[in-house]
């Protein structure tokens, strides 16, 4: 068994991840609906704490690599909150000077190498950045987070495979939410449990309900020491379910009512907050905490508004390390 | 009977051309993810409705792994049926190129024409809507390179229909690209029955000084273009490929035969593009008949970016078309 | 338990199919080594009796999809031995007209549909297949081969998965000979048997010492009977072993010597030529039915020499169902 | 020391330029199948020996996954590394296009430059061995198109070296692509840290009457076609791109400018290859100097023949090459 005692500051920490991640949801569904930002936007509601008690379990200088739903995984890892408000608008100011945007968020000192809208693609990349660090010796983690969809795509297969014949120091964090985009589990998923698929490698795998903090912090912090002593990847299958569909605009209409409303019944942050309730924090420094979180949300919004456009001559850099000649001119 | 629809979008064209053709052949099945009824009917409904029609057999969602889904769609071609295959964005198609280009566009020539592998595979792209570098590209130019596909795309929803027809009906494999940013853009329908046959581009208006030539979203364009300079007394033809390869250099060599100056525009990166393959047929066959080189317009060569003035500066104009005729015009 | 009582005429008929693959790649490599033939060739030698069990466990209209090493596969399947040889040979007799040549035999009449060098692809275009037969309910049966190597790719984990949620009736027969070109198994391959692999599928899955004539034809026959009733996939693991390396020149100077010595101790056709001598079959008969092979095999070696090339213009036929003009007069 | 080669073969100037490069640089990994010495160190023995000075921690055969082969390359070189992976044939890099174009192409303009991706896709091709369809086939088209990703491949052994040393020297992702046919013909070594500047044609031999254009092993089949004309008198310049994308137009145009006239040459297939980019930009750039249009040659537009008598026909030869620069010397 999984020790899954974990104390009262480690919970509030994983709290105010949680409180983040909520707040900024709420803050980009309300912009994009009222026409302030105009993206493709996929709501991580509902998988706060996985994402949350997880990324404790690291170190600033670990790597992680995640998916188009990502923000959860990107905030909770620490990435600066105006930079990726930025981004998401399209703003010189954002993580990637706007040239990425929301599904290609980039923020190296905060550990996040790669942000992908390929279902599966992330995973083979994290192997690299897991063999760098087992190179170095630098004893890094490379967190890789995906979806149960993703889990059918070949990526998945030949990454999983490679990572445990070679050892890697690299944490396969899949995300169980029951969908893929509109698609049920059983639908898509011959194996019964995800985490059974660690089978297929010889790697270790543990499901864990990643809606419970204690319990999904104890597996990911396993699954870090894991990794750091040398001892090769782990398989994480997280269960969990998002609130608000695919994609910000989809009604949720193939999913049976009584599981969104048990699903929501269950819903994660508030769980915690009465945990945390429950042992000995009080109202008053959880109000707080969140005050200064939505405060701080507000301020990145705001920002990322203010910020200006790219210059366009940001069309013809990054492309190749030097700088490109102007195509147009060339053809006029 | 419904009263027949005074407009269509592209859409609804595609949708209604996969609706004829499992009426009227059984052999036609649809593969993709989310495509059922259960699961919305496609993201962009494109086969709503059409599994509640013809049964979860015919019409199946899949999982997420397009190396299955082509590879299904191969095999069930072999053995007699007609498949269409969507994947749902064309950057996806990177993790399927293996079964597109070496399985279903040689086993026809390796195994000497004892088999052939008619399916269709529909897809998706186009820049403009903030969808980034992952979501946007258009790839056609690769496939145009492989020997054993046929690879089409409409410039309006009544081609759409017929074009799409066609390539399920057709004995090849052939990808069809359909675009994002004009899929709720409507057009007349077209008549009941109508094709558009493979293989044959289609003058979308005529004229005297210049040819304009093209494929798919750009098309609208060069007739916007069009109809402006005509008000300056430049008459412009506008010449839509449909099929991009094999592409009808007949159609394309008489127009520019005729007028002696071409424009070729697409909205993929214009270096190493379906353009140059074009551009480079004019020169060499008409050589002494130019009167000036042949333009070609694209987008530029960088990724797609996300930020939208980025991307509007990144993607091929209507400015941009205008630029290259007056060019040309010298 | 499976059972693995098997009679004699079958036991019989299996080591005709057997003795021919036996024969069949004893010609081919003198024909390769004399120069008659300049092909890579994969040899078979070794793995005879796992496609002899398995396709003996077949009607002729069940499909097979094979690979570069697949020969054994397909003379089992019932390909007719002279178009074969002559497509080696690249002569317009042959099955392919001399266009796929070795790598990429189909004979439709036979029910070899696909033979691919490209690993792990053959597995997603074997579900087509399944799925036809599965909308034709027609009974038919899809055999998909493919080696221990091929069992790492993605192609491989996606065409599984789809076989199982679609219950297709496809076998998909791994001839695990311990070596993906020179690297071994477990350098490779992150499960201890690949046959647990089909935990990630929720399908059956076996291994079985594909050498045992009839213990793999045991499990052929029960991976069969559950296609064709509807019941879905089975990934079968066949022990077995090369001895020529993967491709003819190979030294196997990466086999440790006492491997290979052990394998060919139990090289599986005289083994399963002893059984038959056990189980009261004269080896007058034996004798009679390996010199009818013997001669069948110099003949159609004698036909694919005497066969003409083919015509140019095959160039410009079968790319699309029109034929082609020609290029370079476009050029010129 | 050992006394130096008087010629080396491609094969072993790949050998020489990755030992140098793991010499030189302890971020320089090499990743592919069977490509450790317990494996044979490759299957044409170019990485033979490596992990045995390197280490088997830098030198690593991996499973057959060309998907995790790239990745691993990636994700090691997004944090320094300067991976080499090698794509046994090219053929099977079809499967790993998902990797190399929508993130090694893409990872540093997506990320507005945090990142970048110092990666060498070492890959292997070329048609006339009898490798048939699925072994043979020349992609570099499709790369070429792919914004992000510089492709190279040489002429001869000594820039076979130089080549190579400079794209795993460089910044960005690069596809080297070596000859299946060739890999054992020799030429002179270079002098010791020799490099080839990527993006820098070089003019192979010098004329007058005629540019040949091309890259790869058309250069010595050029090469030997000049020699032959030169006895008639007709002085042909044979110009060796090195780099394919982005290539060094200055240097083409130059030559064209020069000579008036020019034939492009690669194996892969004709329709939609890189020649009809570099025809289409001298036409544009020079077509008030050009006497004669400019002529492609490639190979057919059909799958690649297994029986040598139509892979024989099925490959541009001397002969085409030959045919070209006449009809273009009119
Ligand atoms: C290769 C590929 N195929 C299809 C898609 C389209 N797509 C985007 S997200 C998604 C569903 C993924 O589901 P899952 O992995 O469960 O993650 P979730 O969205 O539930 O977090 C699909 C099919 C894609 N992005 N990439
Ligand atoms: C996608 C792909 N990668 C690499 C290769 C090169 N290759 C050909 S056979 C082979 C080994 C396959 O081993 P296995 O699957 O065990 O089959 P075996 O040859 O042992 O029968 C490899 C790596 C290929 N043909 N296709
Ligand atoms: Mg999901
Ligand atoms: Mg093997």
């Amino acid at each position: 068994m999984t020790e899954t005692n974990v104390d009262k500051d480690l919970l509030l920490d994983i709290y105010r991840r949680a409180w983040l991640i909520h707040q900024a949801d709420a803050k980009f569904r309300a912009m994009i609906t009222t026409g302030q930002l105009q993206i493709l936007y996929y709501s991580p509601r509902g998988q706060e704490v996985v994402a949350a008690a997880m990324m404790a379990a690291l170190r600033p200088d670990d790597y992680l690599v995640t998916i188009y739903r990502g923000i959860h995984d990107q905030l909770a890892k620490g990435i600066p909150l105006k930079e990726l408000w930025a981004e998401f608008a399209g703003k010189a100011t954002g993580t990637c000077k706007g040239k990425g945007g929301p599904m290609h968020i980039t923020h190296p000192e905060t550990g996040v190498m790669v942000t992908t809208g390929i279902v599966g693609s992330g995973m083979p990349i994290a192997n690299g950045l897991g063999l760098a660090s087992q190179l170095n010796g630098d004893g890094r983690v490379t967190v890789c987070c995906f979806g149960d969809g993703a889990s059918n795509i070949g990526a998945f297969h030949e990454a999983l495979n490679m990572a445990s014949v070679w050892k890697l120091p690299v944490i396969f964090l899949c995300q169980n939410n029951l969908y893929g985009e509109h698609t049920p589990y059983a639908m898509s998923t011959g194996a019964e449990r995800i985490a059974d698929r660690s089978i297929s490698y010889g790697m270790k795998g543990v499901r864990v309900n990643g809606n419970d903090a204690a319990a999904m912090h104890a597996v990911a912090r396993e699954a870090v020491a894991r990794a750091r002593a040398g001892e090769g990847p782990t398989l994480i299958e997280a269960m969990t379910f998002r609130f608000n569909g695919h994609l910000l605009g989809d009604d949720s209409h193939y999913i049976p009512k009584a599981e969104m409303e048990a699903a929501k019944a269950a819903d994660p942050v508030p769980a915690l907050r009465r945990t945390l309730l429950e042992t000995q924090v009080s109202e008053a420094t959880l109000a707080a905490l969140e005050a200064e979180i939505t405060a701080q949300v507000a301020e990145a919004a705001q920002f990322a508004l203010d910020s200006p456009y790219p210059d366009l001559r940001e069309n013809r850099i990054d492309v190749l390390d030097v700088e490109m000649l102007d195509n147009r001119e060339i053809a006029a | 009977m419904n009263a027949p629809l005074k407009k269509i979008t592209f859409g609804q064209a595609f949708h209604m051309a996969m609706d004829e053709a499992m009426a009227a052949d059984e052999r036609v099945i649809l593969l993709g993810e989310d495509i059922a009824d259960g699961q919305g009917g496609g993201v962009y409904k494109t086969t709503l409705g059409l599994s509640a029609k013809y049964g979860d057999a015919r019409v199946r969602s899949t999982p997420i792994a397009e190396q299955a889904i082509v590879g299904a769609a191969i095999g069930a071609a072999l053995v007699g049926y007609r498949p269409v295959a969507e994947i749902m964005l064309m950057n996806f198609i990177t993790v399927a190129m293996d079964q597109i280009v070496n399985h279903a566009a040689k086993l026809r020539f390796m195994s000497g024409g004892q088999t052939s592998v008619p399916i269709t595979i529909r897809t998706i792209s186009g820049a403009g809507r903030g969808f980034g570098g992952q979501h946007s590209d258009m790839l056609e130019a690769w496939f145009a390179h492989v020997p054993g596909l046929k690879i089409a795309t409409a410039s309006n929803p009544a081609d759409a229909k017929g074009l799409l027809l066609s390539c399920i009906e057709d004995d090849n494999p052939c990808i069809f690209i359909e675009n994002t940013p004009t899929y709720r853009t409507s057009g007349p329908p077209p008549e009941p029955g109508y094709r558009v046959p493979l293989g044959k581009a289609a003058v979308q208006r005529e004229g005297r000084d210049i040819s304009v030539i093209g494929y798919g979203r750009p098309i609208a364009d060069a007739l916007a273009v069009a109809g402006k300079l005509a008000e300056e007394g430049i008459s412009v033809e506008v010449v839509d490929l449909r099929t991009i390869a094999p592409f009808d250099a007949e159609t394309v060599l008489n127009s520019v035969a005729k007028t002696g100056r071409a424009v070729i525009v697409h909205e993929a990166v214009k270096e190493f593009g379906v353009g140059a393959e074009i551009s480079s047929r004019i020169h060499e066959e008409l050589f002494r008949d130019l009167k000036a080189p042949v333009a070609r317009v694209g987008s530029r060569y960088a990724p797609v970016p996300f930020s939208p003035v980025l991307e509007k500066d990144w993607l091929y104009s209507q400015a941009d078309i205008e630029a290259a005729i007056r060019k040309t015009l010298g």
